[in-house]
């Protein structure tokens, strides 16, 4: 092993991720990152900083401001035999990118009768929060999930960003990582021998026996705060994140509810025909008689999200409508 | 008008942004500005210049460095300090913020934060102008970097191939945040690039606030009397970093300081001293006017409310329904 | 009224689109159209013959290969005192002109706090069945409806494709128009004295008690027929077309169910968080008590869309599928 | 080869290409090829000649119009019939039909429908061999109304910064469905708006295939050794419809009649039988061989079977799954 898997220590997961594509970066030479910014400038939320003065520009690779076509050329290179990591600085320019994404990175395997897989990794920065306004803020996990060919991953630990991006690059299929940059700070443990996780599971957070708050990428901390202060409330909450929304782990889903037969879907997406709508669906052809109550979404609002604090406060959501919505589910 | 008062309008036009963005880094610090800010500090010229060269009529479409751009197309200091502060009182309703400066009444039609996304707009209104006998021109600023994105090339050819009047204000700073423009581009004249859309192109000095008007002037008055649509490339230089987050590690301060010499405020204002139009008396007066300007400002922000949490549904479809 | 108001005729989907749109440019003149290839070679499904011939160049805009520049000036055009009706070929193509639809046409009224309104329609062929493979046979109408600030609509009868382009236009905000292309062959007849429609309400196209088929556009022909199918098997299905899937009709939605306590919704669209799952997720929140039999989903199969027939019919909802789904929930 | 041979080659490729894509023709009002069908009659003369000029180890990227593309690359006819069959002994299983020919083993990389949307694909494939340290060239083909789209723009600009090396193959035969090039571009000479992005670009007369191999071959030469990449726009001509469904309202029969004078293979017969080099038997013998061919990839088109059911959901991901 190398001395980057065998520390025992708190790191962000800003610092996480770095290491995590250092790691690959020195592991195999097929694996470069490209993106606008990832060099000179460190990355726009700094996870890319000292890795151009390492591995050089060749393999870190600043692009001009041209989505579609350095996301376009991850593809290619992918299928000509490179393990690229592109990033797009935030899911909102990925909208530039999405013709080659959904034209091609999805479809040129099962549409050349499998001859051309992409194993291609583009991660993102996603997610509000942080007073950026509407087109800056947006998630489009569900946008994303929507689409076979592709595997979607929300890393929402430290460990989950330190190791999911090698399983990714082992996978021969494009997988999405989406990043949300309020996790970037957040301080967790790694584990002295980490090693890669898998990207197709859902995890237990917290275990509970009354209700299920089921959520991913930057909510889950949100749910585990509200999953305990429910618990002072004596509302036992169970809180999953999904890890991966595409694959869905739906056989996690229908246990978590099978267990608590009450669930709160938090998703800081919207709530028309999003990520939150397919867990819900899910639940209504799966578990349909395991609910003892309507299923709830926490949702950001319909609406484009405001720039004033206050006013992007009520549009996401928040702790205390978590457990409100908790509450109300659980009959208290 | 006067031959004295007008530069000094252009000298005042250009302080009165220093100052505004001077104070909005303050503010910033003390956290009354949240979010992005980008300041405009050193490329005021540009602004100043051609605003000064277009009509009430015309339309203005900017970036998300635009503070510069809405003050010098004659928004009220207050509503854009009251947006920046996120008060209902603030001209995008304290939706926007910084990047989304919006103001119907001068139509300064945002505040774009997408780089290139307000290309297309421009294109837009220029037809809607065109279509309806009208004679506006639409001037729209977009950084270089932006010259990479798909939507700049598509404009470009759709504005000239269908000949509207659109005037392209390409902000040539040189770096877009940490990306050198030789790092970015393959053709390193823009104007040339700007040409093979069968665009006449120029290059200005942008840190010259009369060479801003002069170059303006003349290719809105082409653009107007429907000469088809001209790209001006303005020389500039951003003294501050990209935004309030960014270290600066691409750039040497050598490089900044340099360029600092070429500031274009004390640019017009040695020039103005020389030519006598200008005297320390004069100039603190210039300084005395815009401090109070931005004080009021600040002081409007400061007394502003929020907007009620219940009306954060409101404006995501029109009030007045389907006609 | 002018004699287009007045024929009682049958006509196809193409003729009534047709009809609204030159309806719309004589009755006003800041309506007009600008799409690839809608002026000299008539459309690429035919819809706009003969217009470019009656209101000229500059009102029947031919554009280059350029979506987002042609979509985003439509955007403009609408700031600006026009009436624009934007075609884009499909919706395969829309991808590359999703940045302006999503960060400009939907964001800047509430971003600009109200002062700047988009009266912009887009009009786009949509969906699969012509054998035409994975790049041309997307279905995104759920990706459409996910966005705050724009509006979705389906036309799926030919009254609809009539008169929905007019209340569209009168809309002060940007409606999105999917039409799917298996539908422009399709004939109904037209009222005599027809009107415009609303865009925001669902429709019972068949009364039923045993069943509701929840479904829109491209698919509500097939719902029909499984309908007329089920009931020679002696099942009563209620088919409900939704119109408008942004704003969705969770009214009628919740009604139908009440009324037939099972439901099968059918969307051609892929099932994972598409349009399928938000009227799942919807009755999930509001109606699951009124549910006596979980809810299915019959949608395409989660792949890209095959070219050779056999295939492609094996990837799309079916009558043969949609009638086994709703013998399986009545319990036959 | 030969002074005889090579050219007698390059008429049977063009010759292959269209006896191909007439049965393609009558094959489609027998519905035995259904969805959409581009034909590429007329143009044959760019495909054959570029390929002559390509290695093996080199990479072909094409359109949706790229029957001749893929058997000039080599591909077997009879896998190419098969395909637009919709057979799972076509090159792609039958999944991709007419407008995505797929073939790893003569590096043919698509097929892709998307205008414009296999050029970011070229640049990158052409970076993975410069990574890899191979000297393969990327060869992408377009037709002129790509050139309007903003991915076109982004990748000769990332292509041409980062030197890569990509023969940008630019097919204008002068229109996009029924939109003639005058009323999509702004600047008509699209080797003018090539050279901004500081790549070489040369106009090629498209209809002599001689002409285009010898272009091509100078191309690839530079290309290869490291040249940076390079624009070809060939002048041709599309003598069908745009597709099965077109009426041809946009251009007039005359037009037509006049480019079918330049017919790429009438061309270069009369010069080979000028030169000596072709006679009625010569002629006939091309005739019958590539009749066979022909009728043995229907033949093999027709035994062809189809796809299991079952396997639709194959190919979604890959099998191996995460290594
Ligand atoms: C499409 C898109 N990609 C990336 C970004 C992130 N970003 C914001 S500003 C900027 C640099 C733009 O540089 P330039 O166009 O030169 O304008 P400047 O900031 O120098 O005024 C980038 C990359 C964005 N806002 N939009
Ligand atoms: C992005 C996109 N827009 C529109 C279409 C529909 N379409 C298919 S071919 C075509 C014309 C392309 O013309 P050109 O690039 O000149 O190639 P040609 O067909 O002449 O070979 C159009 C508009 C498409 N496939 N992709
Ligand atoms: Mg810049
Ligand atoms: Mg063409």
């Amino acid at each position: 092993m190398t001395d980057v898997l065998t520390q025992n220590r708190t790191a962000t997961y800003r610092e996480a991720m770095r290491e995590a594509i250092r790691e690959a970066m020195q592991q195999d030479d097929r694996v470069f990152l490209m993106g606008e910014d990832v060099g000179r400038y460190g990355g726009c939320y700094a996870v890319s900083k000292g890795l151009l003065e390492e591995f050089g520009p060749d393999r870190v690779r600043d692009t001009p401001l041209s989505e579609a076509a350095f996301v376009g050329a991850g593809i290619g290179a992918a299928l000509a035999g490179m393990r690229p990591i592109v990033e797009v600085m935030t899911v909102n320019f990925s909208l530039l990118a999405l013709d080659q994404i959904v034209n091609n990175a999805a479809l040129y395997l099962h549409m050349s009768g499998g001859q051309f897989n992409v194993p291609l990794v583009i991660r993102m920065a996603t997610g509000a929060g942080r007073q950026v306004a509407a087109q800056h803020s947006h998630s489009l996990e569900g946008w994303y999930a929507h689409i076979p060919g592709i595997k979607v991953v929300t890393p929402a630990t430290v460990e989950d960003a330190r190791w999911m991006l090698a399983t990714a690059l082992a996978d021969p299929d494009p997988v999405i990582i989406f990043e949300h940059a309020n996790l970037y700070n957040t301080e967790g443990e790694l584990p002295e021998y980490g090693e890669p996780v898998d990207i197709d599971t859902a995890r237990v957070r917290r275990p509970g026996s009354d209700v299920s708050l089921i959520t991913y990428g930057g909510s889950l901390p949100k749910a585990l705060a509200a999953a305990e202060e429910l618990a002072t409330a004596g509302i036992s909450a169970e809180v999953l994140d999904l890890r991966s929304l595409r694959p869905l782990d739906t056989k996690a889903i229908v246990a978590t509810v099978a267990n608590t037969h009450r669930v709160v879907i938090v998703d800081e997406g919207w709530k028309t025909a999003g990520m939150s709508a397919e867990i819900a669906a899910s639940l209504a052809e799966q578990a349909v008689w395991e609910l003892d109550a309507p299923i709830r979404r926490v949702c950001a609002a319909e609406v484009p999200i405001p720039y004033s604090r206050h006013m992007e406060e009520a549009a996401l959501p928040q702790v205390t409508t978590i457990v409100a919505a908790a509450e109300e589910v659980a009959g208290r | 008008m006067s031959d004295e008062k007008h530069p000094l309008d252009l000298l005042k036009g250009m302080l009165r942004i220093r100052r505004f963005e001077e104070r909005c880094a303050q503010l910033y610090q003390q956290e009354k500005i949240r979010g992005f800010l980008h300041l405009y500090i050193g490329e005021e010229a540009v602004a100043v210049g051609v605003m000064e060269s277009l009509r009430p009529d015309d339309t203005v479409i900017a970036t998300y460095r635009e503070h510069g751009h809405a003050l010098a197309r004659g928004m009220d200091p207050g509503l854009v300090m009251a947006e920046m502060y996120g008060k209902v009182e603030g001209c995008s309703r304290g939706r926007g913020g910084s990047m989304h400066l919006f103001d119907a009444g001068t139509r300064f039609y945002g505040g774009n934060a997408i780089v290139g996304g307000g290309l297309p707009l421009a294109v837009g209104v220029a037809l809607a102008e065109r279509l309806q006998g009208r004679d506006g021109v639409t001037a729209v600023f977009f950084g270089e970097g932006a010259v990479a994105e798909g939507e700049f090339h598509e404009s470009m050819n759709l504005a000239a191939l269908w000949h509207l009047p659109v005037l392209f204000c390409c902000e040539n700073n040189l770096y877009a945040m940490g990306t050198a423009l030789g790092r970015s581009e393959s053709q390193l004249r823009l104007t040339l690039k700007a040409a093979s859309y069968q665009m006449p192109a120029w290059e200005v000095d942008g840190m010259d606030v009369v060479a801003v008007e002069e170059a303006t002037r003349l290719a809105v008055e082409s653009v107007r009397s429907n000469g088809g649509p001209h790209f001006l490339e303005f020389r500039t230089y951003r003294f501050r970093a990209h935004s309030m987050f960014d270290p600066e590690l691409y750039r040497s301060k050598e490089e900044v300081e340099e360029w600092k010499e070429r500031d274009p405020i004390d640019l017009l204002r040695e020039r103005l001293e020389a030519e006598g139009i200008l005297d320390e008396e004069i100039w603190s007066a210039l300084e005395a006017e815009v401090g109070e300007e931005v004080d009021a400002a600040v002081a409007f922000a400061e007394a502003g409310t929020w907007e009620p949490v219940e009306e954060l549904t409101r404006f995501v479809y029109s009030e007045a329904g389907i006609s």
